[in-house]
């Protein structure tokens, strides 16, 4: 007499794959011989992303017209399965970038560990990504809060798991304090919502607040606020960014090319989701929110960046003033500035993964952090990836490179409709001030004079790059990246097409 | 082959080669010889171009357009008129010019540095053709990128300071810009150049015009150039005051006055007067500069002043004087850079304290140098006379003042341009002109005598610019009132 | 009769063009042949257009835009530079006009400059950039036959420009010489400023009748634009031919070489000006004011630059002042309205300073290239030929009867006389007064030179070159020139007869107003000669016998040393606050504002980053504190919001 | 059985109950945050766990209040208690220093959230809150939450398992001894 | 029923919040930290289930009971990392962990 719900396992089919793979990936962990460990588990994980971005496409296909499935509890719809692909394809460029090195081997000085943890890495990649694929999904609170701990806990364990190196330990503990916090502000606006409305789905929510006229209603209002604060955290978009730089730079460069672009992806899309469709009566609130935070996170973002010598605390930043450009397209609160979020989220992701790909070659080659200073001469010891960092990084800036260029139009597009004209001119001149770093970068790689190329490591004195382990699946992972984001600027019209029936 | 498909040519196959250097191991010398192949390649189909076009006709021409982004009405449209026809030719040749110099000279880092030259014509041409407002302002910023590199990796010894300053400036000019083509796309509905009606919005004319006087430059808004024009590889300053600065200007002529008439009038005295002041402030600075670059750097911020007199008179003398000059010029600074280039890598400077005495045995130099820099201070007859001429008569139609001031700066012009020219080659041996210093060489003249030789065709024959920039026998100030329709 | 004119006009620029293709690959002396044939080439063309002009029995109409009947014919080879205004087209064709005045000027200028290019194969022998020479020299033919042949005003204004350009290059032949290069750069800008102003006269001219043929000189304007279209014309007109004030640059000009200053600087491009004014009298007609102002611009100069050639000791600047002060007669000829008086000054003054440049040439050629007159004395002993050549033209500058000065310069004078105005008679004292300083100075420089015993220094350097006093190319032209300085005058005696005046008539005819009775003629010509008898006295008594003593006034003396302090003047007021201005804007201005803005905003905007990187401590409970103090921040804004 | 109870003892004894746990529970909660020697603090917040179950007995959630007393003050707070053992007790000033605007910002922000929410409660009290009526005596019992959740929060509770999984495969990572490259002398020791 | 209403519990549960706010903010010893940690979210649960009782739906307690779940997880891997540190011999002591900055 108990009446489970029916499940579309089908409409879970990417999660599960993830799910299955990583359970897989940790059984290598203790069935697979060590010499093997390390290929078998990258391969599973590289199977499983891939079965995850086909399941996505083909959910993509099948549900023309979004429902929720599992007792409402789970969006099955367009937009969960292209924000799923996304995920899966990070997830598959992280393999790949993770196999030749991956993080958790220690130190190479003591060869016996070298496969330390390598089986779990693959396993947390799986399990944090399936933690986003449900993220995206989550149709309540609750779902939202677990997924959101899931893959946040995976996430903690992966930039501690270089726990040799003093900064990965720091960089964890700080991620999963200050995460713990938003998580525990999020928690507690979640409770004052379902306080004020009695239930916590989206749905749900949104019709309450219009039979009983809560808008104006005070815990729902001290909730959202709540909440759209732990999402900022997760998003990091200023004044809840301070995490951001410091976790970036201890993290494993692999781990931080992940995060910089999956965590991003899934925030984004779920804070668009939710405000959409749980408070879409109390949008004057939080489109001022969001633009606000959008502004803050331009300044911030930017003038830090401007002084930074390590490249990842610049790229973090630069990621925090990246969030402020897709919170414009957030706080317009329409459908364009939904299309501009997702149009701008493809090349962004790209970017953001391929530069941090191309600093953890430099990194992986010199065994020092990546300065300007140590990066100088390496667009010509590598050409290859000199030209795609230069790629991404003008592309960040928003020159016509890549589709940056046509996410900043979209977003001021947007910002415009909406009547912002003066947010369009705030991002404007943030563009402006972070040619500076993004040109810095460049000027790093190509126009330092040949002497300044030798840099001290802990190995001695090393002609940067003098001749670099040839990583090929790293230059795959770094051209796949390539490809998105130069590609996205001429195939406006279709992506912009997906994401309009999204 | 299909007349149309030129007009994409001329944009992608420079893009395509630099694909292909960027793409094949190739050697030094091939790669080069590709790279001008190419820019040959772009000339001769900018000729076939030329030929198809129909002068009489009015309205835009060779044109393609396919959809880029659909829900915000962007597509990707070029096509030509007759004034942007000259432009682009102006591009090819100098291009071509331009490469083949840094060929002459073995840039090192051949498959970058020809890659980028490449990726810079194409950029160019772009601009020039292209008729969406977004994918003209994407050609626009697209120029930056390979000249930030160009001068950056193969620039003088300020080169850093010189790229950020240059890239900084204009970016800040061409950011506003896009912050106004948003604003204006979304309020008339389309981003189309074409189709799209004029607007009376003196903001929106602003933001356009702030990133064009800063592109020129016109006086105060020149704070990049004379280190840009300093540090630079010759030939890349050759491409930049001969080609880039004219982007500024096209898009003024294209862009800013057609669309916003009102605005135009409204703001009409003062850009002349920006314009005026650029022009008598730059001749001073020119005269009082010490160094062969310098001279010629800021005599280009007079040019741009006198030619932005031209198109802001109003006037169809001024229209068509202003396109002749924007073409002569060009021609003439693309020369002028590049005898600087040969002499500097004679001399191993440009100061004209360390310069002199030069014609001396050295027949060819001194006769391309004094043509060249005759043409450049508009002696009559010459093509810059008539472009001057033009505008001046032009100009003079608005108000008699702005002639006056124009007829007072070729004075001065006549004066920086012979105390360059004499300072270079006349009088007593400079302390670093020894008989190392050789003539011009086979190569060197192969580059500068085309160049002087399409100056003296042009002083011959002025009318073949000014009579085919726009639609034979319509007035230009009823063509751009008009739109180009 | 066209065919000659685009021959005459053609063949000079030929040569330049085969001059230079050649470079190296012929001898240097070839150039100065191929030069010369291309010259005498122009010059057989000049005389085809002048038969064909001549042969043209009745005049007929030709595109002038206006309808007068005119003799002569206009021909249009492409159109040069077109463009619509307004629902006008401005058009002007590469066109030549052949007309009795251009034919005249044709002729001058091949003809004397054939004889001055033979001569030049002499005397630039063994210079060893001659090649360069010769095509500068050929293509200022080129430039000043386009100017005199020009079919309208923007075409005669290329020639303008170019025969300044000419000028410049040759002016500037050595460059070695930093005193040759300033001089060809003060040549050149202070044409400069002349082209300016005639541009801006054409700007008005434009803008109210759309063209810039001859024809539309004769459309009436509104008097203001008339006077100021005027103005323009005479403001290039005064640059070109160095009157006051912009006269300085023509005795720098002497650094040239002798030839050149006996073709640019003599014969024919300094009288453009006097050429200007007869070919566009039509307009000066209409503001008859401003050709008075003319009239009186040459009378100041030629007492002016007399008075400073009395104490001139270069013998080349002695000449040139002279040339300045004939040149004012011939303003003050086209001023009164004279023009074929004036033409026919020029005529003969082509002849006759030609004659003396060249001569003086030749003395130079001897003795190594010094020019200081109180180093010359009795170099005539040595050189008779040029001795007697020099005596030609020295008396035909003064106007002394039969030599050609007296017919031209006379019936100057006496037109001045025909207003019968205030101002015309002042003119004409002042034109007699002139004739007195030409006697005085000219005969100052013949008796300082060439009478008396040899002063050792030309013993010294005196060279023959081959038992000759010159090469053959030198003494032919001399020769030749020295016949016609003699007889040219023949050709117009004014009151008796005159087919100048007649042949131009068609194109310049003489006002009534400025057409002398034939006493007038007599009396002038009585006074003109008297007073320069007087001169040539004064001269013999103060320079050849020491009958008298130069009066003691040093304050004249310094004056006229100084050029009445024209250059001094114009450093003042022009160049040295340019200089300075240009100086300041950079200090005060470019550097501090335009180039260092950016790098200061640049420079704030890090100082704000440096802010940020501060707040980032590092320390995590700053960031759990930026979180949990965004959060309160938000939740604030939205209650009260809300 | 508990409802029997509340409904027996009557108002006021649920007054008294409720002060009572209220204010050990903030009690303790300040003493969590004040003691400086972690072992205490772990003790507080077992008290204050502890009281917790009493407000959720008294709001009638007696699974929650059974679940709270097992997972917490048996399951983690043994885990903290091991750790902290293992660690050695470590005494640290109560307030840290670091910069004044911080520990003055850190005040100030968490007192503005908490006197946010309060005075949210306080306005919202007078507005449909307060009110609140009889609840069936199922509610809260443990059939009835399990049914709750098996249907309406199936993913829920599947998803908690995964995220516990993680967090042990996580915690293994990180706490594993094995083959440790910086030599231990406790473990040696021990 | 009678008794406090759930405003109050509510309010209890606000200064439930605050005071481990407070406690993140200040202490510098991990552990502690994490304790407070604990109370933040013991406080969301407090709301959650007095808002369950209000409602009479079971969401709430059912969120709650996850989240102890939860935060069992966050402690087990805070727990870990505090291992860690120990083991590297570094304070327990996080404004020592101020490597990365700026």
């Amino acid at each position: 007499m108990l009446h489970t719900p029916h499940v579309d396992w089908f409409g879970l089919g990417p999660i599960f794959a993830l799910i299955g793979a990583s359970f897989l990936a940790l059984l290598c962990a203790v069935l697979v011989p060590r010499a093997a460990r390390r290929v078998a588990a990258a391969a599973i994980s590289g199977l499983g992303f891939a079965a995850g971005i086909a399941l996505a496409i083909w959910l993509y296909v099948d549900s023309a017209s979004g429902r929720t499935i599992v007792a409402g509890t789970f969006y099955r719809d367009r937009w969960t399965a292209l924000g799923q692909i996304i995920l899966c394809a990070i997830g598959l460029a992280t393999t790949l970038l993770a196999v030749e090195h991956v993080p958790g081997w220690g130190s190479d000085t003591e060869p016996d560990r070298r496969d330390d943890h390598v089986a779990e890495f693959f396993a947390l990649l799986l399990a944090s990504t399936a933690g986003m694929a449900f993220f995206v999904g989550s149709a309540n609170l609750m779902v939202l809060f677990l997924s959101l701990e899931w893959f946040s806990i995976a996430l903690y364990v992966m930039c501690a798991i270089d726990y040799d190196l003093e900064g990965s330990l720091e960089a964890g503990l700080k991620y999963l304090i200050v995460g713990s916090f938003g998580a525990a502000a999020l928690l507690f606006g979640s409770a004052l919502v379902y306080g004020a409305t009695g239930t916590i789905s989206f749905h749900g929510i949104a019709a309450a607040v219009a039979a009983h006229g809560l808008t104006g209603d005070w815990f729902l209002v001290l909730g959202l606020a709540l909440i759209i604060a732990g999402l900022g955290f997760k998003m990091s978009a200023a004044p809840f960014h301070m995490w951001t730089p410091d976790v970036y730079e201890g993290a494993p460069t692999t781990v931080t090319a992940f995060m910089s672009s999956a965590t991003k992806v899934a925030a984004l899309l779920l804070a668009l989701r939710v405000m959409g469709t749980a408070f879409p009566h109390d949008s004057h609130l939080w489109t001022w929110g969001f633009a606000a935070i959008a502004t803050a996170s331009l300044v911030v973002g930017n003038l830090a960046a401007l002084v930074q010598t390590n490249v990842k605390r610049i790229l973090a930043y630069s990621s925090v003033s990246h969030a402020g450009f897709m919170l414009i397209a957030l706080s317009a609160g329409s459908a364009l500035g939904a299309r501009a979020l997702m149009y701008y989220l493809i090349p962004y992701s790209a970017m953001a993964f391929g530069s941090f790909a191309v600093v953890a070659a430099r990194e992986r080659e010199l065994g020092v952090p990546v300065t300007l200073d140590n990066l100088a001469g390496f667009g010509w010891e590598r050409p290859f990836l000199g030209v795609a960092m230069w790629f991404f990084v003008f592309g960040f800036a928003g020159l016509p490179l890549g589709g940056g260029f046509v996410g900043k139009f979209y977003v001021f597009a947007a910002a415009y409709r909406h009547g912002w004209v003066w947010l369009v001119i705030v991002g404007v001149l943030a563009t402006l001030v972070s040619l500076y770093y993004y040109l810095g970068i460049v000027r790093a790689m190509y126009m330092r004079p040949a002497e300044e190329l030798r840099v001290r490591t802990d190995a001695g004195v090393v002609v940067g790059g003098g001749s670099p382990a040839r990583e090929t699946l790293l230059q795959i992972a770094v051209g796949g990246a390539l490809a998105v984001s130069v590609g996205s600027l001429f195939a406006v019209g279709p992506l912009i097409e997906l994401a309009r029936h999204a | 082959m299909n007349a149309t498909a030129l007009t994409s040519i001329l944009i992608w196959l420079p893009v395509a080669g630099a694909l292909v250097i960027w793409m094949l191991p190739l050697s030094r010398y091939a790669t080069g010889s590709l790279a001008v192949l190419v820019s040959l390649l772009e000339v001769g189909f900018w000729i076939d171009q030329a030929t198809r076009f129909d002068f009489s006709r009015s309205g835009l021409q060779l044109a393609q357009q396919t959809g880029w982004i659909s829900d915000l009405h962007v597509s990707y449209h070029v096509g030509v008129y007759g004034f942007s026809l000259w432009l682009v030719g102006l591009t090819v040749v100098a291009m071509a010019a331009c490469t083949g110099y840094g060929f002459w000279v073995g840039r090192d880092r051949a498959r970058a540095y020809f890659g980028l030259m490449l990726l810079l014509t194409g950029a160019t041409v772009g601009v020039f053709e292209a008729q969406d407002l977004l994918l003209f302002y994407a050609f626009f910023e697209a120029m930056l990128i390979p000249l930030y590199i160009l001068i950056g990796v193969w620039g003088g010894p300020r080169r850093l300071d010189a790229t950020i300053k240059f890239v900084i400036y204009t970016m800040a000019g061409s950011l506003l810009m896009l912050a106004a083509i948003v604003v204006y796309g979304l309020q008339v509905g389309t981003f189309d150049l074409v189709s799209g009606p004029s607007s009376p919005s003196r903001w929106l004319f602003l933001g356009f015009m702030f990133a064009f006087v800063i592109k020129a430059p016109l006086f105060p808004f020149h704070g990049w150039l004379p280190d840009a024009y300093r540090q630079a590889p010759p030939e890349v300053a050759a491409v930049l005051s001969g080609v880039i600065a004219k982007a500024g200007l096209y898009g003024m002529l294209r862009i800013a006055i057609p669309k916003f008439p009102d605005p135009t009038s409204f703001y009409r005295t003062s850009v002349l007067a920006l314009a005026a002041a650029a022009l008598v402030y730059g001749s001073l600075l020119a005269f009082r500069s010490r160094d062969f670059r310098g001279v010629v750097a800021y005599s280009s911020l007079a040019q741009s002043g006198l030619i932005a007199l031209g198109l802001f008179a109003g006037t169809d003398l001024g229209f068509n004087g202003a396109v002749l000059q924007m073409v002569a010029h060009g021609l003439v600074s693309v020369s002028l850079f590049l005898i600087a280039g040969t002499i500097e890598r004679r001399t191993t400077t440009g100061e004209f304290q360390l310069l002199g005495g030069m014609a001396k045995g050295r027949p060819a130099l001194a006769t391309l140098l004094m043509t060249v820099g005759i043409i450049s201070l508009a002696v009559p007859g010459s093509a810059n006379f008539a472009g001057e001429f033009l505008i001046l008569a032009g100009v003079f139609q608005r108000a008699w003042w702005w002639a006056a001031i124009g007829a007072g700066a070729i004075v001065l012009a006549a004066m920086y341009t012979l105390r360059l020219i004499s300072a270079v080659l006349h009088e007593a041996r400079g302390s670093t002109v020894d008989d190392a210093a050789l003539d011009l060489r086979p190569g060197e003249l192969a580059l500068v005598v085309p160049l002087v030789g399409l100056l003296l065709a042009l002083s011959a024959w002025p009318a073949g610019i000014t009579r085919h920039s726009f639609p034979i026998g319509k007035a230009p100030t009823a063509t751009v009132k008009g739109q180009f329709r | 009769m066209t065919g000659g004119a685009w021959l005459c006009l053609a063949a000079p620029l030929g040569g330049t063009i085969a001059i230079l293709l050649c470079g190296t690959r012929i001898p240097r002396a070839a150039a100065g042949w191929i030069s010369t044939s291309s010259v005498a080439v122009a010059f057989a063309g000049a005389i085809w257009a002048f038969f064909g002009v001549h042969s043209q029995s009745r005049p007929q109409i030709i595109g002038f835009g206006n309808a007068l009947p005119q003799r002569g014919e206009l021909t249009t080879a492409w159109t040069w530079l077109q463009s619509a205004t307004g629902h006008h087209v401005f058009s002007v064709g590469l066109q030549l006009l052949v007309d009795p005045l251009s034919a005249v000027m044709m002729l001058i200028v091949s003809g004397v400059g054939m004889l001055i290019v033979l001569y030049s194969v002499g005397y630039m022998d063994g210079d060893d950039e001659e090649r360069r020479y010769f095509a500068y020299i050929s293509f200022f033919v080129f430039s000043m036959l386009l100017l005199v042949e020009g079919g309208n005003l923007l075409l005669l204004l290329v020639g303008w420009g170019l025969v300044g350009l000419s000028s410049y290059l040759l002016i500037g032949f050595w460059h070695e010489r930093p005193s040759a290069v300033q001089a060809a750069k003060k040549a050149f800008v202070m044409n400069a400023v002349g082209d300016a102003t005639m541009a801006l006269a054409f700007f008005i001219l434009i803008a109210h009748t759309h063209s810039l043929s001859f024809g539309v000189l004769s459309v009436h304007l509104s008097s203001t634009e008339t006077s100021l279209v005027a103005l323009g014309l005479l403001g290039g007109a005064v640059a070109k031919s160095a009157q006051i004030p912009l006269q300085t640059w023509l005795p720098d000009a002497m650094e040239g070489p002798t030839p050149v200053s006996a073709l640019i600087h003599a014969a024919t491009m300094v009288t453009a000006g006097v050429y200007l004014i007869a070919r566009t009298h039509a307009i000066f007609e209409q503001a008859r004011t401003v050709e008075l102002i003319a009239a009186g611009t040459g009378a100041l100069t030629l007492l002016v630059a007399g008075l400073i050639a009395l104490v001139q000791t270069d013998i080349k600047r002695v000449i040139a002042y002279s040339t300045m002060s004939q040149i004012g007669y011939m303003f003050l000829g086209v001023g009164v309205g004279a023009y074929s008086a004036g033409m026919f000054h020029l005529l003969t003054h082509a002849f006759f300073k030609a004659l003396l440049f060249m001569a003086a040439g030749l003395v130079i050629h001897a003795v190594a290239n010094e020019q200081d007159i109180r180093k010359l004395r009795g170099v005539g002993k040595l050189m008779p030929f040029t001795k007697w050549c020099f005596l030609a033209g020295a008396l035909a500058l003064v106007g002394i009867p039969p030599f050609s000065g007296f017919f031209s310069k006379d019936s100057i004078v006496a037109s001045a006389a025909a207003l019968g105005t205030w101002y015309g008679w002042i003119f004409w004292v002042c034109g007699v007064l002139g004739a007195l300083l030409t006697g005085l100075y000219t005969f100052r420089l013949w008796f300082l030179v060439f009478p008396g015993e040899p002063s050792p220094f030309v013993r010294e350097h005196y060279h023959d070159h081959h038992g000759r006093e010159g090469a053959w190319t030198m003494l032919v032209p001399v020769g030749i020139l020295a016949l016609l300085a003699t007889f040219g005058g023949w050709l117009q005696w004014a009151p008796k007869w005159h087919p100048f005046t007649s042949w131009l008539a068609p194109a310049a005819p003489t006002l009534a107003a400025a057409a002398p009775t034939s006493t007038q003629e007599y009396f002038t010509s009585a006074a003109t000669v008297i007073a320069g008898l007087a001169g040539i006295a004064i001269a013999w008594a103060v320079y050849s016998e020491q009958r008298l003593a130069i009066p003691a006034a040093p304050f004249l003396r310094r004056t006229f040393e100084h050029k009445f302090w024209f250059d001094e003047l114009y450093d003042a007021v022009f160049y040295r606050p340019a200089a300075a201005l240009a100086g300041v804007l950079f200090r005060e201005f470019e550097e501090p504002v335009v180039l260092q803005t950016g790098p200061d905003l640049g420079e704030t905007t890090l100082a704000a980053g440096d802010l940020m990187r501060r707040i980032q401590t590092g320390l995590l409970r700053t960031y759990v504190l930026f979180l949990a103090g965004g959060a309160a921040a938000v939740v604030l804004a939205f209650l009260i919001v809300r | 059985m508990n409802a029997l109870v509340v409904a027996s003892v009557g108002n006021g004894l649920v007054w008294i109950v409720w002060v009572v746990a209220g204010f050990s529970l903030l009690a303790s909660g300040v003493a969590v945050v004040s003691f400086s020697n972690p072992f205490y603090s772990a003790l507080a917040l077992i008290g204050n766990l502890a009281s917790l179950a009493v407000m959720y007995l008294l709001l009638s959630a007696e699974f929650v209040a059974a679940a709270q007393v097992l997972v917490y003050a048996g399951a983690v707070m043994v885990m903290f208690l091991f750790v902290i053992a293992y660690v050695g007790p470590r005494r640290e000033e109560a307030w840290s220093g670091g910069p004044t605007w911080q520990s003055v910002g850190a005040v100030l922000a968490a007192g503005a959230l908490l006197v946010e929410i309060v005075v949210a409660v306080g306005l919202q009290a007078s507005g449909h809150l307060g009110s609140d009526g009889k609840v069936g005596p199922a509610f809260g019992t443990p059939a009835w939450i399990g049914r709750v959740f098996l249907t309406d929060h199936l993913l829920a509770f599947e998803i908690t398992s995964v995220v516990l999984l993680i967090a042990a495969v996580g915690g293994v990572i990180l706490g594993s001894h094995a083959r440790r490259g910086v030599p231990n002398p406790e473990a040696s020791t021990r | 029923m009678s008794g406090p209403g759930v405003a109050w519990y509510i309010a209890i549960a606000g200064f439930l919040f605050g005071i481990g706010a407070l406690g993140v903010l200040i202490r510098r010893n991990p552990l502690i930290v994490l304790l407070s940690l604990e109370l933040m979210l013991n406080s969301a649960n407090l709301a959650l289930i007095a808002f369950a009782r209000h409602f009479h739906n079971g969401a709430g307690q059912v969120f709650a009971l996850a989240v102890m779940a939860v935060a069992a997880s966050e402690v087990c891997v805070g727990l870990g990392l505090v291992v860690a540190l120990n083991r590297k011999r570094l304070r327990l002591d996080v404004d020592s962990l101020s490597e990365l900055r700026g």
